[in-house]
């Protein structure tokens, strides 16, 4: 089905099963809002015909239980409405918690387009090809200002801050060409930052990640190329003049720091220490020397460079383990 | 009840003899003639009136724009405008309508006009001070106003950083010292209204004697006083930020951009019950005066106003649930919104319980309150839509977000903007309106108001974001219908100002109280007297003391 | 030689649009309490945004606070409290219709003032030598290899100089109502003036109070 | 410059306050640097915001009065503090439950 087919729509489409959720919370919703609120519209209309001034009308008043009739206005529509507050936070929830066996699409927004990096390593903009029935972990970056993917058909969105990932998962069941937004207002271009998602049955895409191949070799491949642009072996490589920690076999690894408290040399570790070393984290027994890359390594470099460094963690653990 | 003979011919130009039982004095319209009497008055029935007119000339260039945005949306490819135009558009639009019209709309017209008349007071407590906020607003607004027009500014009105800061081109630094500016008006105003408010009563007036209208500008007096300095130094912030890099909202130097919408939303969503209470204490005022009849649950009206104004500040983060805030954080945002709900039923049910067995006159202002009453409910509704974090989730930034927020702020503060102006226009001008006229508009404006907004929704829940030039082609025709409606609408608004001007010299002379309505307002003759009152006010013994009333049982009359 | 001897009459003259003096002075006291709301909030912003950077970057913070000069704010508190006193005193003094000593008070507290920021502006000389000034982008910054540090710098510089305008704003209010104090008549007339501008000035020196932990001691 | 006993007795009864505020809060001062410069213990912090709320307090209660103002100017001098504490504790909320 294609979008643009349609002239008047009333109701988006729904690709998965969040999604219909989604739409039944609010249909619910929007009949209690009708309870709430036909009662009134009915009840001023009616008065307003029934005491006009001038027409005959019963306008005795009996005694009104007042406490009991503000006590019960305040509270029912609350109590009603917190149904949909508690049924809200519950789709939220599921929403937040990623299974583990969720493939990660890395994503980053810039003025003013979209990037999307497959796990195999192929990449598109704008548009994003993604299987059902397995799901799916989106995570984002931006490299500029505030951005917001925003994926209608699954009624789901988040927002890209510079400089922080975020993610959204979801698990698609119904395939189809779907849009995809900026929702978060960028500058010029912003209504221009949109595409196309298109869901597939996992044989297609698997089938497109063949021939589409826009950029093959992985990530990690990529991201030895971007360790040697750097010069980063200058240092970190075996041998090197200046002593710095290695890093083949590193991610993942207990780090000793200088303070004395050990971490864990994970994703988010080692980004730190490439944007900023000096930042913290010392690692015990070697001198603060390296220089900072925050603004000078772009977002998509460094994803490219982490998925290295971890790729040559693995590989170090299978040759320690025999 | 009547003061003064009824006589048609020029307003303006005659003064009005009041009633002789009240002592000698020129009202206040003509009282002097000078233009230093006008723009040097610290008289705060004619500051009033010098609100209304700067206010009113911001309706315009708000209203204006958004008639170019609308029209640029007939079309999906984005043809009209460029994408920049477009953009400086709706900022234009946006930061007109919400810092230059709605903050100041009912509070800086009917509130400076009418508080002090309705407390029995001579003026506010500080005169001087009211003068100067008025030169402090138009300052601010002026300088904002020539740099979003000679140079344009395209950050939208929320100012989101980074790219405010780091990537706009735009004049965006002489724009925010406008609107910082500004935010001092607001506080000076709110500072006058809360000290009038305690100190200036008249004696026996005490505050369960006072009409919703003082207790509801109470209320918004205190957002203004505490929810203001906080966007001031927001802003500040942001100045610093554009013009010296001190980095705090720049993640390039590990600031948080995040940080800056904590601090725009604590006082942006506290901003919409400045423009949401000033409007309930309007229809507080119209459904009685209407109906005939007794206020219901006045107690329980009056603490809903204080109870709104003190929620609304626990209630900012649902604006960033998509936006990188905590989940935690979300969920304890969203189920604090939902809170908001209480103190809003107060007072919708309560009008409606007031209509109940009234005697009712269906005259303009009446149309417009119960026009109101139905579209603040839409809007208040759809507002629980938007605390709820799943459904949050969808329609986050899109047109369903717009078409709630228009609900919220035209078809609430707007309408009920022109139903107080519709109800105190012979009090204020000493001149009616043609009723007539006055119906065919509420009604042009209802119909035209819907056709706009409501297929908003629509677009929003098919997941057409807001600030969109370009959209995709099949949201046109909800688009067209859109645009189409608010030609009704602009057609609706264009109306008044032309009778309520035209009454102004043609209009048939208005008795002091030409709707029977209970306040004290209405005891002083049309236009009041320069100094308000002739005699010494007498407060009455019970609010809103109108021939019909329910028994209501169950508590102690003050 | 005696100052207090010379009495004048104490009172406040009514303005016409109120009933009473009494209502008028408690209107006034009531505006002023108002507007010191709005003050604390506007401080409460750069507060809350130091300890949101304190919280993201607790080492920078602290590295960029040891650079900040510690003792040059201290002796500034103790110049605020002491303008405190001799307000407190000015205030006294009206009440007691003592107009000279009144005026030597306000003095006294207008020149504690100037002399806070005459050592905020040394301060500032002192930190524009150690090249602690971040936001000049001609100048190297001294902590430059920690990004985070700046911010908090800056936002020293922000703070301060926020609360140096309402200082100067205040010095300025005071001098002119110290000329007009010193003709005859002022204190029947306008005595609540002292106290109302008595209350601003306490406040800027509580939110000084507030400052100087925040920027300058918590963070160490 | 006040010359007789008198007007020295009235003086003194009239300055015994704000001269006792003012070295109150001298001495609060004093503890706040003191710990300030020499941090004796870990999280230190805390004494010293403590310290700072007390002078904050003086000078509300003292210097400024408050305790002679009738309750309404009360309820003002302390409102505006829960409002900062509304604002830090909201915004906080947010940051301290960032995964």
């Amino acid at each position: 089905m294609n979008p643009t087919d349609l002239a008047l729509q009333l109701w988006p489409a729904a690709a998965s099963a969040t999604a219909v959720e989604t739409d039944w919370l609010i249909l619910a919703f929007t009949v209690l809002t009708l309870l709430l609120t036909v009662p009134v519209f009915v009840a001023i209309t009616w008065f307003a015909i029934r005491y006009r001034q001038g027409e005959e009308a019963d306008r005795s008043h009996g005694n009104v239980r007042s406490v009991l009739i503000e006590i019960s206005w305040m509270l029912i529509p609350f109590l009603l409405t917190l149904i949909f507050f508690v049924w809200g936070a519950r789709l939220f929830f599921i929403s937040k918690q990623v299974p583990g066996d969720a493939m990660v699409i890395e994503a980053i927004g810039r003025q003013w387009m979209w990037k999307f990096q497959h796990p195999t390593g192929q990449s598109e903009i704008n548009d994003l090809h993604l299987p059902i029935g397995q799901p799916i972990k989106i995570r984002m970056i931006s490299q500029d200002v505030i951005h917001n993917l925003y994926l209608p058909a699954l009624r789901m969105q988040m927002a890209t801050l510079p400089d922080r990932y975020t993610e959204l998962w979801f698990k698609a069941d119904r395939t189809g060409s779907y849009r995809l937004y900026c929702s978060e207002y960028c500058g010029t271009d912003h209504s221009k930052m949109d595409g196309n998602l298109t869901l597939m049955t996992q044989a297609d895409y698997a089938a497109w990640l063949q021939n589409a191949g826009a950029q093959q070799g992985g990530q990690a491949g990529a991201g030895r190329v971007v360790y040697e642009s750097y010069g980063c072996g200058a240092c970190h490589d075996p041998g090197a003049k200046v002593r710095a920690p290695a890093l083949a076999g590193l991610y993942g690894r207990e780090v000793r720091l200088a303070d004395g408290r050990t971490v864990t040399a994970d994703e988010t570790y080692l980004r730190d220490k490439i944007l900023n070393p000096n930042r913290q984290k010392l690692a015990a027994d070697y001198k603060q020397v390296m220089p900072a890359f925050r603004n000078v390594i772009p977002p998509d470099d460094l994803d490219r460079l982490v998925s290295y460094l971890k790729s040559t963690g693995a590989t170090a653990q299978q040759e320690a383990k025999p | 009840m009547t003061s003064g003979t009824i006589t048609d011919g020029p307003a303006l130009r005659e003064p009005h003899t009041p009633d002789s039982r009240l002592g000698h004095g020129a009202d206040y319209l003509h009282a002097e003639h000078t233009l230093r009497s006008w723009f040097f008055t610290t008289d705060h029935k004619r500051i009033a009136l010098l609100y209304l007119a700067s206010i009113t000339a911001f309706f315009v260039i708000g209203a204006v724009t958004a008639g170019l945005v609308r029209l640029a949306l007939v079309v999906p490819d984005g043809q009209v405008f460029t994408n920049d135009t477009y953009n400086k558009l709706f900022t234009i639009h946006g930061v007109v309508m919400v810092w230059f019209f709605l903050i100041p709309s009912i509070p800086a017209t009917f509130g400076n006009f009418l508080i002090p008349l309705m407390i029995g007071a001579r003026d506010l407590a500080f005169p001087k001070l009211n003068l100067a906020s008025w030169y402090v607003f138009m300052t601010g607004a002026l300088f904002t106003l020539a740099s979003v027009v000679l140079g344009g500014v395209d950050t939208g009105w929320t100012f989101y950083t980074p790219l405010s800061t780091a990537f706009s081109n735009t004049w965006v630094v002489p724009a925010l010292i406008g609107v910082t500016i500004v935010g001092f008006s607001s506080i000076l105003t709110g500072l006058n209204f809360v000290v009038t408010i305690h100190t200036m009563r008249a004696p026996g007036m005490t505050w369960f004697r006072l009409p919703i209208f003082v207790w509801t500008h109470y209320a918004t007096s205190l957002i203004f006083l505490l929810a203001t300095p906080v966007i001031t130094v927001a802003l500040i912030l942001l100045i610093a930020e554009r013009a010296f890099h001190i980095g705090v909202f720049d993640p390039a130097y590990g600031g948080d951009p995040v940080l800056f919408q904590h601090l725009f939303w604590f006082y942006s969503h506290p901003a919409v019950y400045i423009m949401v209470l000033p409007g309930m204490g309007v229809i507080s005022e119209i459904v009685p005066a209407f109906a005939q009849k007794k206020l219901f649950g006045y107690k329980f009206v009056a603490y809903a106003a204080i109870g709104l104004a003190s929620v609304t500040f626990f209630v900012w983060g649902h604006h960033m649930f998509v936006n990188g805030q905590s989940d935690f954080a979300s969920v304890a945002f969203s189920v604090l919104s939902f809170a908001v709900a209480v103190p809003s039923a107060v007072k919708v049910y309560n009008w409606t319980a007031t209509i109940h067995k009234g005697s009712l006159k269906l005259d303009t202002p009446m149309l417009y309150a119960m026009g109101y009453i139905g579209l603040f409910v839409l809007g208040g509704l759809t507002g629980l839509y938007l605390a709820t974090l799943a459904i949050n989730q969808h329609v986050h930034a899109t047109y369903f977000v717009v078409a709630h927020f228009h609900y919220i702020m035209v078809g609430g503060t707007v309408l009920a903007f022109l139903g107080g102006l519709h109800f105190w226009w012979p009090k204020i001008t000493g001149r009616m309106y043609i009723e007539a006229w006055g119906r065919i508009s509420a009604f042009l404006i209802f119909i035209g108001f819907n056709v706009t907004f409501f297929p908003q929704f629509i677009l929003g829940y098919l997941g057409m974001p807001r600030r969109y030039h370009v959209y995709p082609p099949e949201f046109q025709f909800l688009n067209i219908l859109s645009s189409a409606g608010s030609t009704i609408l602009a057609v609706g608004y264009l109306f008044p100002m032309v009778y309520l001007v035209y009454s102004i010299w043609f209009g048939k002379r208005a008795p002091a109280n030409p709707w029977d309505a209970k306040g004290l307002e209405w005891t002083v003759p049309s236009p009041p007297p320069a100094h308000n009152f002739l005699t010494e006010p007498v407060a009455p013994k019970v609010p809103y003391d109108y021939p019909l009333q329910a028994q209501e049982t169950g508590r102690q009359h003050s | 030689m005696s100052a207090g001897a010379s009495d004048s009459a104490v009172g406040v003259k009514l303005v016409s649009h109120f009933a009473t003096v009494e209502q008028q002075k408690r209107a006034a006291v009531l505006g002023m309490w108002a507007w010191l709301l709005t003050e604390l909030l506007l401080f409460a912003g750069l507060f809350l945004t130091a300890l949101i950077l304190r919280l993201l970057h607790p080492e920078a913070v602290q590295e960029a606070a040891r650079h900040l000069k510690f003792w040059i704010g201290a002796i500034n508190t103790v110049v605020l409290i002491g303008s405190s006193l001799t307000m407190s005193g000015a205030i006294q003094l009206s009440r007691l219709g003592w107009q000279r000593g009144m005026v030597r008070f306000m003095l006294a507290t207008a020149a504690l003032g100037t002399l806070f920021l005459l050592l905020k502006g040394y301060e500032y000389y002192a930190d524009y030598q150690e090249h602690m000034m971040p936001f000049l982008s001609d100048r190297p910054y001294e902590l430059k290899d920690s990004p985070p540090s700046r911010l908090f710098v800056n936002l020293y510089y922000v703070a301060t100089s926020l609360h140096g305008l309402h200082l100067m704003t205040g010095i300025t209010i005071l001098l002119v109502m110290t000329w007009q104090a010193s003709r005859p008549g002022f204190l029947g007339q306008h005595q609540n003036r002292i106290e109302i501008f008595g209350l601003y000035w306490h406040f800027i020196d509580l939110i000084w109070i507030l400052a100087f932990p925040t920027l300058y001691v918590l963070n160490r | 410059m006040f010359g007789t006993s008198d007007e020295r007795r009235t003086l003194w009864r009239h300055m015994r306050e704000p001269v006792l505020t003012a070295g109150a809060l001298l001495v609060m001062l004093g503890i706040n640097v003191g710990l300030g410069a020499t941090l004796p213990v870990p999280h230190v912090w805390i004494v010293e915001l403590l310290v700072a709320a007390v002078m904050v307090a003086t000078i509300l209660w003292f210097s400024m009065e408050v305790r002679h103002e009738p309750p309404l100017v009360k309820l003002f001098a302390g409102i505006g503090f829960f409002w900062v504490g509304i604002l830090f504790t909201m915004t906080l909320v947010d940051y301290l439950s960032r995964g």
